[in-house]
């Protein structure tokens, strides 16, 4: 029957978010539909408040957690990937005018706003201590603090500081260069109950198709001036 | 007044028997063994010094206050207690008690007028709600008693909005309307001038006339001396003197009695 | 610039936006009743069992009203509705019948009511503590007792005490209802957070839901004040 | 079947060895949170409450008026409102980022207890308000007769009194402002659920985590209760039980 | 009693005078014009049937009620009021009113004890938190008072378990508590038994022997006639009948007031 594929409740454009009509719309929202088809899946696009998708997920209320869910070690303990759909690299955003050293240790009484749970808020934490972290639960809260004097700096998914840097508000701000870190490699996957192994296997094949296809790439481009995708080896 | 029916009531049954009521508030005991005998058509004055108890033994008349021991009768039947924790009492038949307290009028010493009903509200909340009186024969009985009580022009109005002897005489009509067999009055007449003092004191002898049986506390000497036919003086949580008023006024045995009831040149 | 902002905002409104608040009002509406007449009800009883229950029971009313406040209402949603699907579903299993789906929408009004009834029993035992004794007991010297001593008497004696707290636990169902949006459905509050998300309106959406929210707590106060000179019909006004 | 719920129910607990700091900290915030929040709310209602009750039109309005925005809109919306409508004002005053005050107006932990404040204001002050008005008027006119006014009959009998009559639910209000301390995080204060949320989805874990916050607030409700039950305890001795 | 007091008294500047003081609630006009006048040492009684406004006219003495017109002096101090809207008048000066409320005694008909502080905290609020007495002294004074009146025993007991008379007392002592120059009673004796009301009485004439003013609601006939110097009758908010009380009890005027004042054979 239909595989439930859900993505959060809480919109993230351009990845995933509603439109006036109450349709779910964006860029993974092709993806999945792209990804079900090459899979040959019967999916449903859903939408659960990220509190409970988990438990959505273990509850069977959903079958995939579509919603740019960063793979990481902790996670992959409780629920099964698939192999990544996406990978954007992590930049930071600043004042056009500032100058800043990247150092690992250094930043120190700089404050840097960065999206809760996210891999670059346990980035920064890791990597500069000394720095004044801000949480914000979402990226927009951030970028807008930002644009308001209240920050220094921004890290977050090159995708998701695109749009603003191009807004109005984001005139005041330029992409800073830093060393990049394996931590942002493990890209973004679907989640998956770990029994499902037929269900993940579909869906890998999927994406590797959507790949080869080319498929990919035209949705890419629908979205992103550049590439979000590293295709699988 | 017939003093000889108290004689006479002695073959019946009593109406109401109190007997040996022990009541204690915390360390303090209010009462220490009062028994009282009530038979049909007796009229019953309470009187004694402030705070010697009186308000109380008519509190435990209805089981408003629990007595720490003792026995409570209304007509021939017993209100049943049962033992509780810490050495006090508890009612064993919630169902009795409701029956037998619904045919006991009660004036309070402070009125206690259901603030959220107008007068006549207050009057025929007990017999249609409690005793499921018909709403227009309670109402009209209603009009009567407050004709009676000479308040029948305020029977809109809120307690609130009342004059201290109003708020009393629709205390008294409320009692008068659930057709008591026993009335228990609490100083009925504290707030009211001696025209209606001598309203209210008729309308209790008439009905002690009709055969209701009454339990009246009062400070006013000279009714209990004109209306009551047995008087009981408390002292200190003790019947110090009772029995007929001749005698309490006229001839007691007790010298704090005597000096008690002795009219003093203000 | 102000003027366009207005105007992409009635163009979002007009473009479908208008109908999904539309929507998540009489969510918010219906969850809300809801979950009132719930939390009331489940109140009055536990302040009974607080007020005149044996020691045993009196315990458990305090330990519920405990938990019940100081448990977030997401965790407990979580435990009713995706804890308790699995046990029932794992139930079903073994009994060998398929999944039944728990209803999110009644999961949720379960959980506003069990959370509303906790704070509610507080405020009626608090209003039963402040009653005019003198006035109970004369209704007991009249006989009157258990529900018609309550319904006569005690209940519009407490009305006024426990009014001001009563009327603040609807003011404040009305928004908790948002917690709705972890089951699936969206009342007014997720209805603007995902169109402000959506749109990047943040500002403008934020404030059409506060209007929303303003212009309906504004209706529930015209009820509110009918009953509240109501039931201060009897008291003198102060002086 | 019972154990495979109780496994996935209690997902685990290994994740709190690795985050017990975090947790700490975040419980801390949301103790300062609330314990501001309850120092300048009560005030406030009180001055609320005796707003909605006073002869004085205009203080009556600007009293009636308050209430009804803060209960009539909600506690989040109110909270983006005063951070990014009037606290995105500031940058715009020169030199106010040299100046002394800027790590005040930046700080979302002020504004959430400026928020928490305003919010315990109405809705507390409603219930004053409730109070006030119970007071028997007889012993309000006797504090009249004997020469009280003004703030004296306020301070020595309407307020206490009040007081008494309110004394219940001023543990639930508390635990309200408690769990409304919750919505720190959206403006970057990582209270306690702010740092549970973290870790869930960073560990993909999700029942565990909030049952610490459960038991972080149940234990604070268990204080704020003995608290209250104390002076409801004080306020019990002087009625008589019905 | 020195029934020439009055005569002498007339040269001196009167303590209290009522000037044709006029208060209506709502539709219902209850006092239509009354005055009265009380010099040092003066006690007056005011005594009618019950809802002739007799409550209202002391009320309207402190300003618990503001008449609709009429003139108000304490001392020699006229309490200034100023037109208010619909009517009705409103005090102009709230700090020459609380000083003037604060030397006025008033007991209350139905006590209006505070509820949540003790006997003694009763007594010395007002001496302490109003006239800023020091507390030490304060409790001393309120000590005297509560054995004056025989409840000291009870001065740690809160309002709420007190029996009538006892609250009773406690409000007389709460009056004397802040030495008044003119005391307000409203039937200061209606819960009290023979016995206390003779000590209350005793204590209003102490009073009235070291010249205070005192102006007495009371439905005590003999009290009237036996310690007040001038009585006043009103009926239906007006001044029927008032006079030294061998006049008003003796021989009045009007026929209305010689039934009212006539004892009666309960
Ligand atoms: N606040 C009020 N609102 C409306 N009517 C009132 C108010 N207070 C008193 N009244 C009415 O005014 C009239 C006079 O009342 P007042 O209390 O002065 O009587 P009183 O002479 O003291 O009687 P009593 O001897 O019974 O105490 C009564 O009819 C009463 O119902
Ligand atoms: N609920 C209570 N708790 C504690 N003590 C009480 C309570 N009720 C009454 N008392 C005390 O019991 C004693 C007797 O009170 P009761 O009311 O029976 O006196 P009374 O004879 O009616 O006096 P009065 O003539 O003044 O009304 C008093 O000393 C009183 O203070
Ligand atoms: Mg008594
Ligand atoms: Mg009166």
């Amino acid at each position: 029957d239909t595989v439930k594929v859900s993505v959060a409740a809480e919109p993230y454009p351009p990845f995933a978010s509603l439109d006036a009509s109450g349709k779910w719309v964006g860029f993974e929202v092709d993806l999945a539909n792209a990804v079900c088809k090459a899979g040959k899946l019967d999916c449903e696009i859903v939408a659960t408040a990220w509190d409970g998708i988990i438990p959505a997920l273990t509850s069977k209320k959903i079958d995939v957690i579509w919603a740019s869910m960063t793979i990481t070690p902790e996670r992959s303990a409780q629920i099964a990937f698939t192999i990544p759909y996406y990978n954007t690299p992590a930049e930071f955003i600043a004042n056009k005018d500032d100058k800043f050293d990247f150092a690992p240790g250094s930043l120190k009484g700089k404050t840097i706003g960065v999206q809760t749970s996210t891999i670059h808020a346990q980035y920064v934490q890791k990597a500069y201590p000394d720095a004044d972290i801000k949480t914000y639960g979402t990226q927009d809260a951030a970028n807008a603090d930002l644009a308001a004097g209240r920050l220094d700096l921004v890290l977050a998914d090159a995708a998701a500081l695109d749009d603003f840097l191009k807004g109005k508000d984001g005139t005041c701000c330029d992409v800073k260069t830093f060393p990049k870190d394996p931590i942002f490699d493990g890209g973004v996957g679907g989640g998956l109950r770990k029994e499902d192994t037929d269900l993940k296997a579909k869906l890998d094949e999927g994406i590797k198709a959507i790949y080869a296809s080319g498929e990919y790439a035209t949705i890419e481009k629908k979205y992103f001036s550049y590439e979000v995708g590293t295709p699988p080896k | 007044m017939p003093e000889g029916s108290t004689q006479a009531a002695e073959d019946q049954t009593p109406v109401v028997q109190l007997d040996n009521i022990h009541k204690s508030f915390g360390r303090l005991e209010v009462l220490k063994g009062v028994s009282l005998t009530a038979h049909e058509g007796d009229v019953t004055a309470l009187i004694g010094a402030s705070g010697s108890g009186k308000s109380t033994l008519l509190r435990c008349t209805n089981l408003l206050e629990i007595p720490n021991s003792g026995r409570i009768l209304i007509g021939n039947e017993e209100i049943r207690l049962k033992p509780a924790s810490g050495g006090t009492m508890a009612v064993a038949d919630q169902k009795q008690l409701q029956r037998i307290r619904s045919r006991l009028g009660m004036v309070f010493q402070s009125f206690n007028l259901w603030a959220h009903r107008t007068v006549l509200e207050n009057v025929i909340e007990a017999p249609v709600h409690v005793l499921g009186e018909n709403k227009a024969e309670a109402i009209e009985h209603a009009g009567e008693l407050l004709n009676k009580v000479g308040l029948y022009a305020k029977k809109d109005t809120y307690p609130a909005f009342l004059s201290g002897g109003q708020q009393q005489r629709a205390a008294i009509a409320r009692a008068l309307a659930i057709r008591p067999k026993v009335m228990l009055f609490d100083e009925p007449t504290s707030a009211l001038d001696p025209e209606l003092v001598g309203e209210v004191l008729r309308v209790i002898r008439d009905l002690a006339a009709e055969g209701r049986t009454m339990i009246v506390v009062t400070h006013e000497m000279a009714f209990a001396r004109d209306v009551a036919n047995h008087v009981m003086y408390l002292y200190n949580g003790n019947v110090e003197e009772e029995g007929a008023p001749s005698k309490v006024f006229g001839n007691p045995n007790s010298e704090r009695c005597r000096q008690f009831v002795t009219p003093r040149q203000h | 610039m102000a003027e366009t902002d207005v105007e992409a905002f009635w163009d979002q409104l007009a473009a479908g936006w208008g109908t999904a608040f539309l929507a998540g009002l009489r969510i918010t509406v219906e969850l809300s009743i809801g979950g009132y007449i719930t939390g009331l009800l489940i109140g009055g009883l536990v302040a009974w069992a607080k007020l005149r229950g044996p020691r045993w029971l009196v315990a458990l009313a305090n330990g519920y009203s405990t938990i019940c406040r100081a448990v977030p209402e997401v965790l407990m949603i979580l435990i009713l509705y995706y804890a308790g699907q699995q046990a029932l579903n794992g139930l079903m299993a073994s009994i060998g019948f398929g999944a039944v789906g728990i209803d999110g929408f009644y999961a949720a009004l379960m959980v506003l009511g069990i959370v509303q009834g906790a704070y509610a029993s507080e405020i009626l035992r608090g209003a039963v503590l402040a009653l005019p004794k003198g006035q109970i007991e004369a209704a007991k010297a009249y006989g009157m007792h258990g529900f018609v001593l309550f319904r006569r008497v005690i209940l519009p004696l407490m009305v006024p005490f426990a009014f001001a707290g009563l009327t603040n636990l609807w003011m404040s169902i009305l928004k908790d209802s948002a917690l709705i949006f972890v089951v699936g459905y969206k009342e007014l509050i997720s209805t603007a957070m995902a169109a402000a998300g959506s749109t990047r309106m943040y500002f403008s959406f934020l404030l059409f839901c506060g209007a929303i929210f303003y212009a309906l707590t504004q209706f529930s106060n015209i009820f509110i004040k009918l009953i509240d000179g109501h039931i201060r019909r009897w008291m003198p006004r102060l002086g | 079947m019972s154990t495979d719920l109780a496994s996935s129910f209690f997902d685990n607990f290994t994740w709190i060895g690795k985050y017990w700091p975090m947790i700490l900290g975040g419980f801390w915030t949301t103790l300062q949170l609330l314990f501001f929040s309850l120092l300048l709310g009560y005030p406030l209602a009180i001055l609320v409450g005796f707003g909605r009750v006073s002869k004085n039109k205009f203080i009556y309005g600007l009293a009636t008026g308050f209430v009804s925005v803060i209960r009539g809109t909600p506690l989040l919306v109110q909270l983006f409102i005063l951070y990014f409508g009037l606290g995105s004002l500031f940058p715009a005053i020169p030199h106010i980022r040299q100046s002394f005050i800027w790590p005040v107006l930046k700080d979302g932990y002020y504004y959430v207890i400026l928020a928490l404040v305003l919010s315990v204001g109405g809705y507390v002050g409603e219930i004053m308000r409730g109070a006030l008005l119970s007071v028997p008027r007889g012993e309000l006119e006797a504090g009249r007769a004997y020469g009280f006014h003004g703030f004296s009959l306020v301070r020595r009998i309407w307020l206490p009194r009040a007081m008494q009559a309110m004394m219940p639910t001023f543990a639930g209000e508390t635990v309200l402002c408690l769990k409304s301390t919750a919505l720190a995080y959206l403006v970057s204060v990582q209270d306690l659920l702010g740092q549970i949320n973290i870790i869930r989805s960073r560990e993909a874990i999700t029942y565990t985590p909030l049952l610490v916050v459960a038991v972080g607030y149940l234990l604070a409700t268990l204080v704020i209760e003995a608290v209250f039950r104390r002076f409801e305890a004080n306020f019990a001795k002087t009625t008589r039980p019905a």
